[in-house]
C-alpha cells in the first residue's frame, strides 16, 4: 500500500519539480513513511480504544451510594420486596420515595448515605433521581410480567448481580444517545461473557433464538443482518426446523 | 516539504487502518442512529404507576361522566365513564380533548389586571388579596352609592352549587341581573310553563321513543346531552324511526330514516299542519285529549281554518302527501317523540314552533310517558337558608332587571342576555357598572359581536372568572381565573335533556397547575369580606365545606360512584301533572303562528345564511383545543378561511373553492365556496364554532364567527332571540 | 497553466473560460447544496411532497437519471460481451455519463428518506422482499462497478499515466474490464429491473400494478428494456451537445450510426412489448380492479390521455421508426430528435410510474392530489445536473474521454 | 408458526364498523390522537400532510338536491392480512420496519426502524400511513399529557394506526400475572372503539366465533375473508389486500362506494 502511495506521491512530485536524486530520497523516505503509518496506526487505535471511550461516555454517580446486600438480608422476598409487580401486570421498576419512606422515616444507622437520603430527600420529599443502569430506549417495551411470570426468568440473566453489591457503581452515560454504558456493554467491542453484560437487541434475540431451538414457546427476533444466516438458526433437530420470524416487532417496541 | 507530504499520507492510512480496527466507527454508526431515533427535542413521557380518577365533564352541559388516566401525578387520558347513565363509557371530541386545555398555553395562570386598553391583551400579575379587594372596593363603591343593582352577571348557567353561590352573592349584594346564557332551554322551560304550569326542565326519554320527529334539532350533532343523543341514535338504527325536517341535509338528516326538506323558518307550520292531519284523522290520544287538556277545541278550530296540508305545504315547501304520510306514522307509532330547536340549540327560538311541536306530543299523549317528553324537577339538594337581604340589597333587588326579563312584555321569561347588549348601548335603561361573566364567552356566543363589544365598552368594569385567555377575557379589566374542571370540584345537576334527575360530581383530578382559584371559594372571601348580611348568608369556611354540607348523604356516593340517580324517580302522572289554573295540559292559542321574519332585504340580499354545527367544532363557551381542530374537514376550513356550503344551482359562478365576499346586513366576510347538494337552493351554510379571535395560535384568527354576521331577532312572545338565519349575498372577492 | 494536464493533441479552451464556466455552474451546484443542507438539517417539511405524494420529483429524478445512464451498461454490455468493438469509441463517455447518473441517484435518495443517519438500515436490516432492497443492493454495487470502470480513465491522464504503477494498473483494469462490465450488465438488469418492480408491485395501486412471471412484475423487463434503449439514445444526445457546445467533432460518425441503429431496435422491441403490457393492463388488469382505462386519465387538471400518447407514440413508436431506418438515422436533425424523444420517453415513463401512480385516487371518495415541487426540491433536482456538467467539464478537459478525438482533429 | 404457537391459537383482531351508526363526529380521531401521543400543527386544514390515524372520511351519492344523501367512513389502518401477511405495505418496506405479526394480525410500525423512504405511503390504497414531515411539537406544559406506553415519534418516520397494541401488550402483562395466555374480549379494545359514542365501532379477535366481529362480519375463510353478512363490506375488496376493518351499511350506495366497480357492473354491491 505504501508503495501504491509513494510512487503517486513521487510522479507528481516530478511534475513540480525534479531536484531529488531519486533512489537515496527513496530510502530514506521509504523508513520514515513506515513509522508514520505506525504511528497512524497505534494513535488511532489509542484514539478508538483509550480515548474515545474516554469521550463518549460521562461518569455520573449516583445520588445516593445504595447497598444492595444490606438491603436484601432486610427483606423477606428478595428483589420482588421492592421491585415488585402491579395489580395491572406493570412493573414497578426502581422504586419511588414513598417505598422506601416506609423505614426509612427516620434514619436507622449512621450511614452517612442514608443520612443524606434522608436529609435530602425524604424530609424533603424531593424523589431520588436515580441513575437507571438498564435504562431502555423508549421505543423499547418490556415487559417483566412475560419474562418473570411467564418465562421464570431469574433478574440476574439480564440485569447481573447488582443485588450483591454494596455500592453503586459509577453511571457511565453515552454522551450521544443518552444511554447507560451498560446497554452496549462495558466492552466497547461488543464482546460478552455473561448474559447479562449487555443489553441491546441482538442480546435478546441471541436467547430467543436459544429457547426457540429448544423448543419453547417464545418469540423470535429478527436477527439484526436479517439476509445473513443466524447462528442460532441451525435446526435443532432434524424433526423441528426452527422458523425465524420476524413478524412481531410490536412485542417489543411501541 | 516531500517527507512531509508523503508521511502525512501515510499518516492517514495508517490511521484509517487502525480506525477501522477501533470499535470507533461502527459505535459511532449506530451511536449516531440511536441519537436519531430519540432526538433530544422529541419528548420522553415519563413512566409510573397508572391510576384513574372517575369526574364529570363540564366542557358542556350534556355532563358526560368521565374516567381519567393518570401516570403518577399527570392525568394521562380522558375516556366515557362506563356505567354512567348519560354516556355509558362513550366520550365525545371536545371531552377527548379536554387535557389539552388543562396543560394547553390558553390558562389563565394567575390573577390579571389590565394595563393597557380594553382588549388589548397587556396585563399586570396581581395576587389574589389584591384580585378580590379590587373587586370588593369596587362593588362597595357602587353599593353605597345605592347603585347596587348596576352590577350584572353573566352566568354560563343557573344551576348547581357554584352558580347558585353567584346568584345569591348577588342578591344580597343587591343585583337583579343574574343572567343565563341563552339557549333552547329557555324557550322549552317556558313552553313548559305555559302549557304545563311547571317551572322545570324538559327531559326527553330519546332512549325509548320509536318514532322521532325532529323539527331541525341536531340529533346527532350536539343538540341536549351530545353522546346520549348518539348513543340513542344508535338505539333508533336497531329499532325506531327518524325523521327530519330541516332544509340542509345535515348529519342528522343524513342518518336519519327520512330527510324532510323544508323552507327554513316554516316548522311551526309544518307542526301545526300535522297537528290538523291528526286531529282530522282522529288519530289523537283521545283519553289526553279530553281528559287531561283543555283548550283543545280553540286550537283544533285553529289548526282546521288556518293550517291545511294544502296550504302549508305552499309555505314550507313540504307536500300535502308527506304532511299526511308524517302525521300517520307519527300518531301512528307507539311512543312518537317530536323535538325541535336547531343545530345544537344554542339559539332559543320561536316559542311559537316550541308550543306547535310540543303540541304535536301532546295530541298523541306522549307527556311524562315512556318514550315522551318528561317534566324535570331540578334535583333539589340545594336547601340553604333564606337570604336575609339588608336594606340596600332590597332596594337594589327591587329594581327592574336590565334585560327586561319578567318585565310586564315578557313575563314569563327568565332570562333575556340577548337584549342586553342593546340595553347597554341605547342606554334606555340604567348603565350597567360592573359585569361580572362566569362559565361563558358573551363576546363570543352572543350574535351580534358587534354590538357586544360595543356593550362590553361601555360597562367601566368587567371581571372575568375564565380560565382561558377567551374572547371575554380579553375584554374584560380583571381576570380571577377559575380552576379548570379536571382541577375542581363541582356539583353537575341533570344534564339537559336528561329525563332523570341525577346529580354529577366533578372531582379534581389533579391538583391545580397554577395560581387559580375556584370560582365558589372567590365568592365566599368576596362575601367575607364585605361582612354584614353578604358574609353572612355565607357560613361556610370554604367552597368544598360548603359542597359536602349542600350534597349531605350524597357525598359519598358521589366521591364513590362519580354520580347520584334518584332510583325512586318516576315521571308525574297525567292527573297530578299539570299545575296551569286549569290543572290540565294547556292547548295555548296565541293566535295565528307567525313565522319569524329574518333581518334584510331580500332584494339586496338574495341568499339566505343559516348557520350549521357540528360535533366537531365546539361552539359554546369553550374554543376547540388542537385535536378538535384538527378533525375538522377542509370542506369547512380551508387555511385561516372558512367554507360555506352552497348548492350548486344557486352557486351563480362561483366554482368549488372559489373566493367570495359573503354580506349579511350585520356585516361581511371573506369565505371560500363549497358546492353541497345537500343543501337547498337559496341558502348559504356556514360552521358555528370557528373565527375566535382569542385563545392560541391553534385556534385564533380560523375563519369567521357566525356571530358577527348576524343579529338577534326578538321573539314577539318570549322576547327570546328567535333569528334562525339572515339575508345575504355572495360576491366576487 | 494546466496545459500540462491536457490530454495530448487536443485543443482545450482557455483555462479563464472554463474556470469562468466552473463558476457559473458552481453557483447553481452551491444553490442546490443549500437546498440540500435545508432538507437534511430543517426535514422534508421543506419539500411540498404529502402523505399523497410520498414519492415525487425526487424520485421520478432518481428513476429517470438512473433509464438515462444505463446507456453505460448497455454500451458495455455490446463491446464486452457482444464484441462490439467500434463502441470502445464512445464507452468511455457512457460509462462517465452512468457514474454521474449513479453517483446522483444516490445523493439524492440520501436526501430523499427522512432519516438519512438510518440509511445504512436498507442494508443492514434489509428486507429481502422489497423491491427498493434490491434497488440499493444493486444500485451501490453497480456503482461501485462504474467507479471501478472510472478510475482506468482517470488514470489515462497525461500525467497520472506517466507513474508506471497507474500506467499498469491501468492496463489490467482495461483487462479485466469485461468482468466488470459483466457484472455491471447483470446488476444493471437486476436494478433497472427492480427500480420497474417498485411501482409494479404495489398490487394496491392499480395504475402502477403489472401482473407478471415469478416475483417480478412486468414493468421489471420494460424497466430494463426501456434503459437499455433509452440509455444509448441518451449517450448519443449527450455527446451531441457537447460536441455543439465544444464546436467539434468527438466520435466518429460510424460509431454512432451503430450505436444509434442498436437504440432503434431495441426502442422498437421496447415499444411493442410496452405496447403490449398497456393493452393487457387496460384490458384486463385494470378491469379486474373495478376500474377502466380512462379513469386514470380523466377527472384531473394535469393526467390525459395525452400521456399515454406522448410515451408511447411520440417517444417511443416515432423515434423507433427513425432510428431503424438508415435514412432517419443519416438524417442529423432527425437522429438527434430521435434520440432526444426516446430519452424523453424514458423520462415521461418514469413520470408516469412514480407521480401519476401518486396522483391516481384508489379510494372512490377521495379526489387526484396534484403536486408541485417547492424550490427546494427543484434545486435538489438540478443540483446532480449541475454536479454532472462539472464532472464533464473536468472529464473532457483532462481526460481522454473520446479517443477518437485527436485523429479527428487531424483529420479535420 | 405451527410449532411457535403451541399454546395459543393465532388471533386476527379486526374491526367492524356500523357506517349506520356512525355519526361522524370525529371522537374515534381525537380518541386515538389521545392515545397514542398524535402531534398537531398550528394548521391542519392540509388533510395531505395532517397525521389522522384514524381518519373519518365523508361521502356523498352525488345526486342533487333533495336526493342528497351523505355518510361518513372512519378509515383506520386496515391491517392488511392480503395473501399469508404480505400486507402492500408489508412486503415493500426494505428495512423491516413494518411487519405482520401472524400471532395476532396486526401489521407493526416501528418507527426507529423506519428510515423514512415513504415506499410504503406508496403501496398503501388507504392512505393510513402518515408521514412526519415535521418535528413534532407540543406547546409548552402540553407534553405532560403523553402516554408513556405509545413513544413520540420522530421527525422523518412514517406512523399509522397499531389497533392501539400497546393495550393487548399491557392486558397480556396483567394476564402474565395473573397466571393466563389469554384475554377476554373486553380485556383488549382500541381507543375508538373504547371512544365511539355511537357504539358504532366494534373490535376483536376475527377467528373467535365467540368475539362479536366474527359474529357480525362473518368472515368466509375460503374466499380471503370476504365477509358472508350481505351488509357487510370491506373497502378494496377487489384488490386483494384482505383486510381486516369491516364495514357495514344498509345502503347500496354506501357499500357501491367501498370498492371500485365499472359501470353497471354487478349492482348488488357485495359479493
Amino acid at each position: 500500500m505504501s508503495t501504491l502511495d509513494d510512487k503517486a506521491e513521487e510522479t507528481v512530485e516530478q511534475v513540480e519539480t525534479t531536484k531529488c536524486p531519486e533512489k537515496e530520497q527513496k530510502n530514506r523516505a521509504c523508513g520514515i513513511i513506515l513509522i508514520f503509518f505506525v504511528i497512524g496506526l497505534v494513535g488511532s487505535l489509542a484514539v478508538g480504544w483509550l480515548i474515545f471511550p474516554k469521550l463518549l461516555y460521562s461518569q455520573k454517580k449516583q445520588p445516593i451510594d445504595f447497598n444492595h446486600v444490606v438491603h436484601v438480608a432486610a427483606v423477606e422476598d428478595g428483589c420482588e420486596s421492592c421491585h415488585y409487580f402491579r395489580e395491572d401486570g406493570s412493573f414497578s421498576g426502581v422504586p419511588k420515595l414513598a417505598q422506601c419512606v416506609g423505614c426509612h422515616e427516620e434514619a436507622q444507622g449512621e450511614n452517612p448515605e442514608e443520612l443524606k437520603f434522608v436529609e435530602e430527600h425524604v424530609t424533603k420529599g424531593n424523589e431520588v433521581p436515580w441513575l437507571v443502569y438498564s435504562r431502555q430506549p423508549d421505543c423499547v417495551f418490556f415487559s417483566h410480567a412475560s419474562h418473570i411470570k411467564m418465562g421464570k426468568l431469574d433478574c440476574v440473566v439480564c440485569h447481573g448481580h447488582i443485588g450483591e453489591s454494596k455500592h453503586s457503581r459509577v453511571y457511565e452515560e453515552n454522551r450521544l444517545t443518552g444511554y447507560s454504558r451498560d446497554i452496549w456493554g462495558k466492552n466497547l467491542a461488543g464482546l460478552k461473557k455473561d448474559t447479562w453484560d449487555r443489553m441491546k437487541m441482538d442480546d435478546c434475540a441471541e436467547c430467543h433464538a436459544e429457547l426457540k431451538a429448544k423448543g419453547e414457546t417464545v418469540t423470535t427476533l429478527p436477527w439484526p443482518i436479517n439476509w445473513m444466516p443466524r447462528p442460532y438458526e441451525k435446526p435443532a433437530s432434524s424433526q423441528v426446523r426452527v422458523n425465524i420470524q420476524k413478524d412481531a416487532c410490536f412485542v417489543c417496541h411501541k | 516539504m516531500k517527507v512531509c507530504r508523503r508521511s502525512f499520507l501515510s499518516l492517514i492510512i495508517g490511521g484509517a487502518a487502525g480506525t477501522a480496527l477501533s470499535p470507533l466507527p461502527l459505535k459511532l454508526m449506530d451511536d449516531s442512529s440511536i441519537w436519531s431515533q430519540a432526538w433530544p427535542w422529541t419528548p420522553v413521557p415519563e413512566d409510573g404507576e397508572v391510576s384513574h380518577v372517575g369526574s364529570i365533564c363540564t366542557l358542556c352541559p350534556g355532563g358526560c361522566g368521565i374516567t381519567v388516566r393518570k401516570v403518577n401525578d399527570r392525568a394521562i387520558k380522558i375516556e366515557g365513564m362506563k356505567g354512567h347513565p348519560v354516556n355509558n363509557g362513550g366520550i365525545c371530541v371536545l371531552g377527548l380533548s379536554g387535557l389539552q386545555l388543562l396543560y394547553g398555553p390558553t390558562r389563565v395562570k394567575t390573577p390579571l389586571k389590565r394595563v393597557g386598553a380594553r382588549g388589548e391583551g397587556r396585563w399586570e400579575k396581581i395576587s389574589w388579596d389584591e384580585a378580590i379587594a379590587e373587586v370588593v372596593k369596587k362593588l362597595g363603591g357602587l353599593r353605597e352609592k345605592g347603585k347596587s343593582h348596576t352590577v350584572a352577571c353573566i352566568s354560563g348557567t343557573d344551576r348547581g352549587t357554584v352558580a347558585q353561590l353567584l346568584g345569591r352573592f348577588l342578591t344580597v349584594y343587591g343585583s337583579p341581573n343574574f343572567i343565563r346564557i341563552p339557549s333552547i332551554q329557555d324557550s322549552y322551560e317556558l313552553t313548559m310553563h305555559l302549557m304545563q304550569g311547571v317551572q322545570a326542565s324538559a327531559g326527553f326519554d330519546v332512549e325509548n321513543a320509536d318514532f322521532v320527529l325532529s323539527f331541525g334539532s341536531g340529533l346527532i350533532e350536539g343538540w341536549g346531552s351530545p353522546v346520549r343523543m348518539i348513543k340513542a341514535n344508535s338505539k333508533w338504527k336497531e329499532r325506531g324511526k327518524v325523521v327530519q325536517i330541516e332544509s340542509r341535509l345535515s348529519n342528522t338528516a343524513a342518518k336519519a330514516d327520512k330527510w324532510v326538506p323544508i323552507n327554513p323558518g316554516t316548522e311551526a307550520a309544518l307542526a301545526l299542519a300535522i297537528a290538523n292531519v291528526i286531529i282530522q284523522k282522529s288519530l289523537y290520544n283521545a283519553d289526553f285529549v279530553k281528559n287531561y287538556s283543555s283548550g283543545f277545541e280553540e286550537f283544533k278550530q285553529m289548526v282546521l281554518n288556518e293550517f291545511s296540508p294544502d296550504d302549508v305545504s305552499g309555505i314550507t315547501g313540504v307536500s300535502a302527501s308527506t304532511i299526511e304520510s308524517l302525521a300517520k306514522s307519527f300518531a301512528g307509532s307507539s311512543k312518537p317523540l317530536a323535538v325541535c330547536g336547531r343545530g345544537q340549540g344554542e339559539t332559543p327560538g320561536s316559542l311559537n314552533e316550541f308550543m306547535a311541536v310540543h303540541t304535536l306530543n301532546a295530541l298523541v299523549g306522549n307527556i311524562d310517558k315512556k318514550g315522551g317528553v318528561w317534566t324535570v324537577p331540578d334535583p333539589d339538594y340545594i336547601k340553604w337558608p333564606e337570604v336575609e337581604m339588608d336594606r340596600i340589597a332590597a332596594n337594589g333587588m327591587s329594581k327592574a332587571r336590565i334585560d327586561g326579563a319578567g318585565s310586564k312584555r315578557y313575563p314569563d321569561t327568565r332570562y333575556l342576555l340577548d337584549r342586553l347588549p342593546n340595553a347597554i348601548n341605547s342606554g334606555k335603561e340604567y348603565p350597567v357598572e360592573a359585569l361580572f361573566v362566569a362559565g361563558a364567552n358573551p363576546v363570543y356566543t352572543i350574535p351580534d359581536s358587534k354590538a357586544v363589544k360595543e356593550a362590553f365598552n361601555k360597562v367601566p368594569f368587567v371581571v372575568s372568572f375564565s380560565s382561558y385567555m377567551d374572547e371575554t377575557a380579553v375584554n374584560s379589566d380583571l381576570i380571577l381565573p377559575n380552576h379548570v374542571f379536571l382541577e375542581r370540584y363541582e356539583d353537575v345537576p341533570t344534564p339537559v335533556g336528561l329525563q332523570k334527575p341525577i346529580i354529577g360530581l366533578s372531582k379534581p383530578v389533579v391538583k391545580p397547575l397554577f395560581n387559580t382559584k375556584h370560582l365558589g371559594d372567590v365568592i365566599l372571601l368576596m362575601a367575607k369580606a364585605f361582612g354584614g348580611q353578604i358574609a353572612k348568608a355565607f357560613p361556610w369556611d370554604s367552597y368544598e365545606v360548603c359542597l359536602k354540607e349542600t350534597l349531605g348523604n350524597k357525598w359519598d356516593k358521589l366521591i364513590n360512584d362519580g354520580f347520584w340517580a334518584d332510583s325512586n324517580f318516576r315521571p308525574a302522572v297525567w292527573g297530578g301533572a299539570f299545575h296551569t289554573p286549569s290543572r290540565k295540559f294547556e292547548f295555548v292559542n296565541k293566535g295565528k303562528a307567525e313565522s319569524i321574519k329574518i333581518e334584510g332585504d331580500e332584494k339586496a340580499y338574495p341568499l339566505i345564511l343559516m348557520p350549521y354545527d357540528s360535533m366537531r367544532l365546539a361552539s359554546g363557551f369553550i374554543g376547540d383545543p388542537p385535536f378538535v381542530i384538527k378533525t375538522v374537514e377542509d370542506t369547512v376550513l380551508k387555511g385561516k378561511e372558512i367554507v360555506v356550503e352552497v348548492n350548486p344551482k344557486s352557486a351563480r359562478g362561483f366554482r368549488e373553492g372559489d373566493q367570495a365576499i359573503l354580506s349579511t346586513p350585520k356585516g361581511s366576510v371573506k369565505v371560500r365556496v363549497h358546492h353541497f347538494n345537500g343543501i337547498m337552493p337559496g341558502l348559504v351554510a356556514l360552521p358555528r364554532g370557528l373565527g375566535h379571535t382569542a385563545y392560541d395560535e391553534y385556534l385564533a384568527d380560523k375563519g369567521v364567527n357566525f356571530n358577527e354576521l348576524i343579529g338577534p331577532v326578538e321573539d314577539p312572545v318570549s322576547g327570546l332571540n328567535a333569528a334562525w338565519g339572515i339575508r345575504a349575498k355572495l360576491t366576487r372577492a | 497553466m494546466d496545459s500540462a494536464l491536457i490530454p495530448e493533441g487536443v485543443k482545450r479552451c482557455s483555462f479563464g473560460k472554463f474556470i469562468f464556466w466552473i463558476i457559473v455552474v458552481g453557483a447553481v451546484l452551491l444553490w442546490g447544496v443549500f437546498a440540500m443542507l435545508l432538507c437534511w438539517f430543517k426535514g422534508l417539511n421543506q419539500t411540498n411532497m404529502n402523505d399523497a405524494y410520498g414519492f415525487a420529483v425526487w424520485i421520478w429524478a432518481d428513476l429517470a437519471v438512473i433509464a438515462l445512464g444505463g446507456g453505460a451498461f448497455f454500451t458495455g454490455l455490446l463491446r464486452y460481451i457482444f464484441g462490439k468493438d467500434e463502441l470502445k469509441n464512445i464507452i468511455n463517455y457512457a460509462v462517465l455519463i452512468g457514474f454521474i447518473c449513479y453517483s446522483s441517484a444516490l445523493l439524492i435518495l440520501a436526501i430523499d428518506i427522512g432519516q438519512p443517519l438510518r440509511g445504512w438500515f436498507i442494508f443492514w436490516h434489509a428486507n429481502v422482499h422489497s423491491m427498493l432492497t434490491e434497488v440499493a443492493f444493486c444500485l451501490s454495487c453497480y456503482f461501485a462497478v462504474l467507479t471501478i470502470e472510472y478510475i482506468p480513465l482517470i488514470l489515462e491522464n497525461r500525467q497520472v499515466d506517466k507513474v508506471p504503477f497507474f500506467h499498469n494498473l491501468s492496463h489490467n483494469m482495461h483487462g479485466i474490464m469485461a468482468i466488470f462490465a459483466a457484472t455491471g450488465a447483470f446488476l444493471s438488469f437486476f436494478h433497472q429491473g427492480s427500480l420497474g418492480g417498485v411501482a409494479g408491485v404495489l398490487f394496491g395501486r392499480p395504475f402502477a400494478y403489472r401482473e407478471g412471471v415469478f416475483i417480478w412484475p412486468w414493468t421489471f423487463f420494460l424497466f430494463t428494456w426501456s434503459a437499455a434503449a433509452c440509455g444509448p439514445c441518451f449517450t448519443i444526445f449527450i455527446t451531441w451537445i457537447t460536441e455543439k457546445i465544444t464546436r467539434k467533432k468527438l466520435v466518429k460518425k460510424n460509431v454512432i450510426m451503430l450505436l444509434a441503429k442498436i437504440a432503434g431496435w431495441m426502442l422498437a422491441t421496447y415499444t411493442i412489448a410496452k405496447i403490449i403490457d398497456t393493452w393487457y393492463w387496460a384490458a384486463v388488469t385494470v378491469p379486474s380492479k373495478g376500474f377502466t382505462l380512462m379513469d386514470f386519465y380523466s377527472n384531473n387538471p394535469l393526467y390525459g390521455i395525452w400521456i399515454l400518447v406522448l410515451e408511447i407514440v411520440i417517444c417511443g413508436v416515432v423515434p423507433s421508426i427513425i432510428l431503424i431506418t438508415k435514412k432517419g438515422r443519416e438524417s442529423s436533425f432527425l437522429l438527434i430528435s430521435a434520440v432526444f424523444l426516446g430519452a424523453l420517453g424514458a423520462c415521461v415513463n418514469r413520470w408516469v410510474m412514480v407521480l401519476q401512480v401518486m396522483a391516481v385516487p384508489v379510494m372512490t371518495f377521495e379526489s387526484w392530489p396534484m403536486y408541485f415541487p417547492s424550490w427546494q426540491e427543484i434545486a435538489t433536482t438540478i443540483l446532480p445536473v449541475a454536479y454532472g456538467i462539472i464532472l464533464i467539464m473536468i472529464s473532457y478537459r483532462y481526460l481522454p474521454i473520446f479517443p477518437q478525438e485527436r485523429e479527428i482533429e487531424q483529420i479535420g | 408458526m405451527k410449532e411457535q404457537h403451541k399454546n395459543t391459537k393465532a388471533k386476527k383482531y379486526g374491526m367492524v364498523i356500523d357506517l349506520d351508526k356512525c355519526t361522524g363526529c370525529g371522537a374515534c380521531m381525537a380518541a386515538c390522537m389521545a392515545e397514542n401521543n398524535v402531534p398537531f400543527k398550528k394548521d391542519e386544514s392540509n388533510k395531505l400532510d395532517s397525521i389522522t390515524w384514524m381518519r373519518v372520511y365523508s361521502l356523498t351519492n352525488g345526486k342533487k338536491f333533495p336526493e342528497a344523501d351523505m355518510c361518513y367512513i372512519p378509515r383506520p389502518c386496515m391491517h392488511c392480512e392480503a395473501h399469508n401477511g404480505h400486507a402492500p405495505c408489508v412486503s415493500v418496506c426494505p428495512a423491516v420496519a413494518t411487519d405482520y405479526n401472524h400471532e395476532t394480525g396486526i401489521v407493526s410500525q416501528i418507527y426507529t426502524r423506519c428510515f423514512g423512504c415513504r415506499y410504503c405511503m406508496a403501496a398503501c390504497p388507504y392512505h393510513a400511513r402518515y408521514f412526519n414531515w415535521w418535528d413534532p411539537v407540543w406547546p409548552d406544559g402540553m407534553e405532560k399529557y403523553l402516554s408513556p406506553n405509545v413513544s413520540p415519534r420522530m421527525r422523518g418516520v412514517v406512523e399509522k394506526c397499531s389497533f392501539c397494541f400497546h393495550r393487548y401488550q399491557l392486558a397480556m402483562n396483567k394476564a402474565y400475572v395473573e397466571g393466563r395466555r389469554e384475554l377476554e374480549e373486553d380485556e383488549y379494545q382500541t381507543s375508538c372503539t373504547q371512544a365511539c359514542p355511537a357504539g358504532a365501532i366494534i373490535f376483536g379477535d376475527l377467528n373467535n366465533p365467540g368475539h362479536a366481529v366474527n359474529q357480525i362480519a362473518k368472515p368466509d375463510p375460503k374466499h380471503g375473508g370476504r365477509p358472508m353478512n350481505p351488509h357487510a363490506f370491506r373497502l378494496l375488496e377487489r384488490l386483494g389486500t384482505n383486510p381486516k376493518v369491516y364495514y357495514l351499511s344498509s345502503r347500496e350506495w354506501v357499500r357501491r362506494a367501498g370498492d371500485n366497480y365499472i359501470k353497471d357492473e354487478g349492482k348488488q354491491g357485495n359479493h
